[in-house]
């Protein structure tokens, strides 16, 4: 705006509502995505191996999780491939307390922080919503409404605070998930109680169809931290021990009562939203093709070749990875082919601490419903099952449909 | 999916051009979620008014792809590609709204519209009544609801419990495919919000139909018998109509001619037709996959109770989802009323007669 | 305010000290604001994790006072003002109750709860199922609801249709004093998420009590006979309890033994008293204020059918608001069901014998 | 964070996700507040003399507005003693076309707009919730639910946009609305789609007696703005030309397809929350005598003072200013002690386009009541009515309980 003249003869008392309650300037964050592959800065070489054998085990995660869609083992997969830097660096930076807060596309993170794969992808599955214990794990259950974990991660973070424990929640959200307004109230309550909690914003360039820059006008979304007065941070996705350094400042931070941080992680989703998307609807191969040639395992390979840290003492640490990574998705495979043991029963317990009247009669009718119909069964009755055991995705409904 | 019978009752045109159905050759089968995206189309041609929002609409076409096309055929100011924001989209509809647009906003599934509560009740429902109606807010919002589909969690709720409670809203709900047209038409030319409630598993359901003459469809507010009968009249709407037409020809085998009236407009609801019904055969299953508890079938019951009590021979039986959240994927279909259910339920019905009874009546 | 009585059925002890009521001259008429402040005084000094969080119900002590001098007593840490956004505050109380806190949470009106919809209805009220009994979420949500004092738009609302409809919930809602502090302790007390309506109306309301030996009353689940009678059931709760009271008061002057029941617990619903009182009656009305289509009176007067179907001399009927945006203050009282309304239900509760009536039964 | 060397051997093709979209610094408000008064800045005489006759008159209004609660005449008044500037000045930056969204503390604003203060306080006196006709005024419905007419202005201003007509939206709202999601939805949409809308806080200190440092620790509230890429600025919302100023520009710039702004306004609210409150429980006189100090009407008298333009031809600004003052606050109280015309069958209209059969049967209902009822009236009959015609405040309301 035009900037007039003033000479400053009108000062009032700065009452207390407007005096800055920060300076703006730190909080803002820096032009360019923080990076560190590359740079030739100093860096751990234990924690770039591991990270390395945690993204070639993360693809073949992702890839292992997708497959079993197409098997119908799994009913939907958002994989996270191309987003391993993140995935992985979540789970490194943190300790045995903290708690992460993963959203629907971030089971990889929780898997890199040791979670058994099979009860991190019961949800996909279908067996049941969620197939761990937060508490004994300190992994939320995967959001599916979107930004709606953030509150519950401030809010962790500011009962452990009240406790006098050392606890630090990371919560995990996409780009589109920004725009929703329970990410504005995450980080406005983290921000005024100072909440030990870090904001991992994967901007992955696209929230299903919709590109960023129909999401939000922002200059980055790292931006939107000045307007909670907390720091805002950007850093390459891609590179993960830059996700990593990152993520582990702001970690350590919280931990020591410096309150929350906002962390946007440009990274980029080369797989399509879910198997059951159609990415070629929305966008170009050139514009993946640009990503492939970014992608965080390649980056970080050659950082380790630069560093010649890729074969130790006659191991190849790439056959290692590969290896381990294998032996993972041959796992996976292998327990994720077993069928479920499924329940029906199960569908009363825990709604409530103990079942009310109305689930009680509820439930003896199903089980007099599974009693006919075993009998029926026996009996080849014509009642049919209205619906397949393994209900697949959208596309895959029409089957489904009567 | 052989719902296409359009019922009794003269049907009323919609604004599409009605025609003598049955003798055109262009009728071939067609899913419901076709239906739903010509009648956006024939509503944005006719009225540059109406514009279509939400979640992936636009170059996407809606994840179910009902939308599919619009944003080429009318450019991307018509049907847009909104932020991730349920309140902000709907909410923004309502400003568009009163600046004379028609907007239709999609929410993208049931569970997702819940962040737009506030606006949908504060708002949506009362602007009219706050400004004795210089405010009109000719709004629908179009919502994929119920299961059926293998989703995962927040991805099958049967939310329409809340959207009847809310006085001001229209609650509307198709289930054949000339419905699926007819209704979203008459939703959009109203003048009053609508909550316009898709049943996600009936969308790849079809009914033999031609996009260019669409049959003609009973107006807002009229419930439509879909088969006649005379043993017990079973009252649904939505995903439960095909499961209810299913329960009836079952039931014939047994002896029962049951009667499924297809209720297609929670609010307003049409008494005439659903206590004529009940009246003629004197006894009632509301079916809906939505909870028992607190469910829209409580409300149908009561008030086809309180109209028809003395031609009653059995209390109205309620055949609902569970209360319980909604189940996952592998469980579902133990939660979603059945035939099998519809048929224990028409067992209930009190058959034997009731004076000899012991009870108090 | 006559409602003291504590009705039929033996009282279990909540968590306060049980007393022989009547006993202690410490009695005196108390405001059930009062009681509720008490409760949560009393809890907090019990069990420290129990947090206050809301807007204003720090410094000010809540706009209704609820939760005066809550914080001075237990620090700002344990009795919070937050900032204004109420999904904010109900999803940091998810939160602090995964960690093991007992989050009580203030919405300062009933239609500004509906911000935080999406918060209670995907994960309050399933954090506990999807998670196979790991995440209980003991948060106690307190809504004042419903009208009657003079509040403007936005301020009256009777939201309980949209939360009977949530499994996962427990509804809970006290008309008496003695209800406002044993409820509210038993729904803290509780590891289910609770959904508290408080009744705004009564809110000065006062009762003879004793907050130092507070009176035992009935677990969460169990409905009072707060007046026997033998001509018909009124079927009540919250604000319309003592709008019943009356009406039965009055009705004993035209012959009618009215006999009412204050539900106290929407979700769970007690069937047991209910039943046994119709039964005992053979007539009921269901009472309360928020609107009829789709609200709790429906499902209340389904399940009373359902099971009492052979004892009814004549339908349930209902007695509610009027299914419109609830009125601006001049004219809410022609929108609240008072004691005529009741009254004029009662007349048409078909005394004549319905043997004499030519319908088909 | 610690700023590690990075010399940029690493550049990748910046891919579309995260080219930062806009220059950060141009958004970012001021240090200080935006001010005028004082300053020797050029300012159009016609305009001050203009801003101080409606500021005395929107004092007077306010507190006539107050006395009518005390005599029972409105049910509750929210005043906006104090912050008259903001109201005022938003009210004059706008045309004709434009429309205005005010919250539920904004009468004023829309009585300086020319809406007949009758009607503005229609929702407050309790005859009915609006009393205006939206559309012929271009003033929204007064917004109790916080924040949620911003997404309407925004919608509304899109939807002029779309048609090509001029109009902007000017939405008003607290320092306490900016916490809730709608805010955080409604500045996103409107920077993401350009819309010609001006979002004002009023930032007065307090969201009833919450103070804004429980609100919010960003810096100042304006440095939301860059987080949805629009310009944020300051501006002592006690200084009129200064709001103007500020509102009138950014009013232009939307106009012109410029985009959105963010206004904040640093004021405060001299009265209690409403006529119900009771600000010393939360306040301490101390705070308010300070702000007294910077009333924005002495503020602009001084300023008028050293112009040498409160007199004019003989005529004393002031005297005509309070005179006309009067002449509103008089008419103000005869016609609001007027009993409004009320007709209880009106619940019932205006639900629906037509009424549905459930609200026809109710309408029966209540019409035979109704009838009933005058029967009774004439018999002197027992049966009482259950509220009083004129309810009072929450704090009235014991009388009120049973
Ligand atoms: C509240 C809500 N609205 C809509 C959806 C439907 N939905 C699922 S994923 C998705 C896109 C998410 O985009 P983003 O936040 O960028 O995360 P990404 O998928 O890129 O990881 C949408 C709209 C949802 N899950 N929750
Ligand atoms: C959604 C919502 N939540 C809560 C309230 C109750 N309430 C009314 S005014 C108010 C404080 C508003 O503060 P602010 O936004 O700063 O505006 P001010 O009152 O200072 O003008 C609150 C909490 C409301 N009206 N709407
Ligand atoms: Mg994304
Ligand atoms: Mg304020």
């Amino acid at each position: 705006m035009t900037v007039l003249a003033q000479p400053g003869a009108y000062r009032p008392v700065p009452p207390p509502a407007w005096r800055p309650r920060a300076e703006a300037a730190p909080l803002l964050p820096d032009e360019e995505p923080y990076r560190l592959l590359g740079t030739g800065a100093e860096l751990d070489a234990a924690l770039l191996k591991e990270l390395y054998a945690q993204l070639v085990k993360g693809r073949r995660y992702n890839q292992q999780a997708t497959a079993l869609t197409k098997q119908g083992r799994l009913a939907v997969y958002p994989s996270s491939t191309g987003q391993e830097a993140c995935e992985v660096a979540a789970a490194l930076a943190l300790r045995e307390q903290d708690w992460l807060f993963p959203s629907y596309r971030d089971t990889l993170a929780a898997v890199a922080r040791g979670l058994d794969p099979v009860q991190a992808l019961t949800l996909l599955r279908g067996d049941w919503h969620c197939g761990y214990d937060p508490r004994a794990t300190r992994v939320a259950p995967l959001s599916t409404p979107l930004a709606t974990q953030l509150p519950h991660a401030v809010g962790l973070a500011h009962a452990a605070r009240l406790r006098g424990d050392e606890v630090v929640a990371l919560a995990l959200v996409g780009d589109g998930g920004t725009s929703e307004g329970d990410f504005h109230e995450a980080l406005n309550f983290a921000a005024v109680w100072q909440a030990p909690v870090v904001f991992l914003v994967q901007n992955n360039g696209y929230a299903i169809s919709v590109p960023l820059a129909k999401q939000t006008a922002a200059p980055t979304l790292a931006h939107k931290a000045v307007g909670y007065g907390m720091p805002g941070r950007l850093v390459d996705g891609n590179d993960a021990p830059a996700v990593h350094a990152v993520l582990t400042e702001a970690v350590t931070r919280a931990r020591r009562g410096g309150g929350p941080t906002l962390v946007e992680a440009v990274t980029y989703r080369l797989d399509a939203h879910t198997n059951a998307d159609d990415a070629t609807r929305y966008r170009d191969d050139a514009e993946v093709d640009a990503w492939r040639a970014h992608d965080p395992i390649t980056l970080l390979e050659a950082e380790l070749a630069s560093r010649d840290l890729l074969e130790d003492g006659g191991t190849d640490l790439r056959v290692t990875a590969r290896d381990a990574a294998e032996a993972l998705a041959a796992d996976l495979r292998a327990r994720m082919h077993a069928e479920p043991v499924l329940d029906p029963m199960a569908l009363f317990d825990h709604v409530y601490a103990e079942r009310t009247g109305q689930l009680r009669e509820q439930a003896e009718q199903l089980r007099a419903e599974l009693a006919a119909h075993d009998d029926a069964d026996d009996a080849d009755h014509a009642h049919h099952a209205d619906h397949p055991d393994h209900p697949g995705t959208a596309d895959d409904a029409e089957g489904d449909a009567r | 999916m052989s719902t296409a019978a359009t019922g009794s009752g003269a049907a009323r045109p919609t604004a599409a051009p009605a025609s003598a159905p049955g003798a055109d050759p262009a009728r071939k089968p067609t899913p419901l979620a076709q239906a739903l995206g010509q009648a956006l189309r024939d509503a944005m041609a006719e009225d540059p008014a109406v514009h279509v929002l939400g979640e992936d609409v636009g170059t996407l076409g809606g994840v179910f792809r009902v939308t599919d096309g619009l944003a080429k055929e009318f450019g991307e100011d018509r049907c847009t590609d909104t932020p991730l924001a349920e309140a902000g989209i709907l909410g923004a509809a309502v400003g568009m709204a009163m600046y004379g647009l028609r907007p239709v906003v999609e929410m993208q599934f049931d569970a997702f519209a819940y962040p737009a509560f506030e606006q949908l009740v504060s708002h949506v429902a009362r602007m009219r009544n706050r400004t004795r109606g210089a405010l009109p807010l000719p709004i629908t919002v179009r919502v994929p609801y119920g299961g059926g589909i293998g989703g995962v969690e927040h991805h099958s709720d049967s939310s329409e419990a809340y959207y009847i409670a809310t006085p001001g809203l229209h609650v509307l709900t198709p289930a054949t495919v000339a419905d699926a047209y007819g209704l979203l038409r008459q939703a959009i030319a109203s003048d009053d919000p609508v909550v316009f409630l898709e049943p996600k598993r009936l969308y790849w359901a079809k009914d033999t139909w031609d996009p260019a003459h669409p049959t003609p469809v009973e107006p807002i507010g009229r419930a439509v018998v879909r088969r006649a009968g005379t043993s017990a009249t079973l009252l649904t709407y939505g995903p439960s109509v095909p499961v209810c037409l299913e329960a009836a020809e079952a039931a014939r085998a047994e002896g029962w001619e049951l009667e499924v009236v297809d209720l297609r407009s929670l609010v307003p609801f049409d008494d005439e037709t659903v206590c004529a019904s009940v009246r003629r055969t004197g006894r009632a299953i509301v079916v809906h996959e939505s909870g028992s508890f607190g469910g829209p079938g409580g409300e149908i019951a009561a008030r086809v109770t309180e109209r028809c009590f003395h031609h009653l021979e059995a209390p109205v039986l309620r055949v609902a989802g569970f209360d319980i959240p909604y189940p996952p994927p592998m469980l579902e279909r133990h939660h979603l009323p059945g035939v099998d259910r519809v048929l224990d339920a028409v067992d209930r019905l009190q058959w034997e007669s009731r004076w000899t009874e012991g009870g108090g009546r």
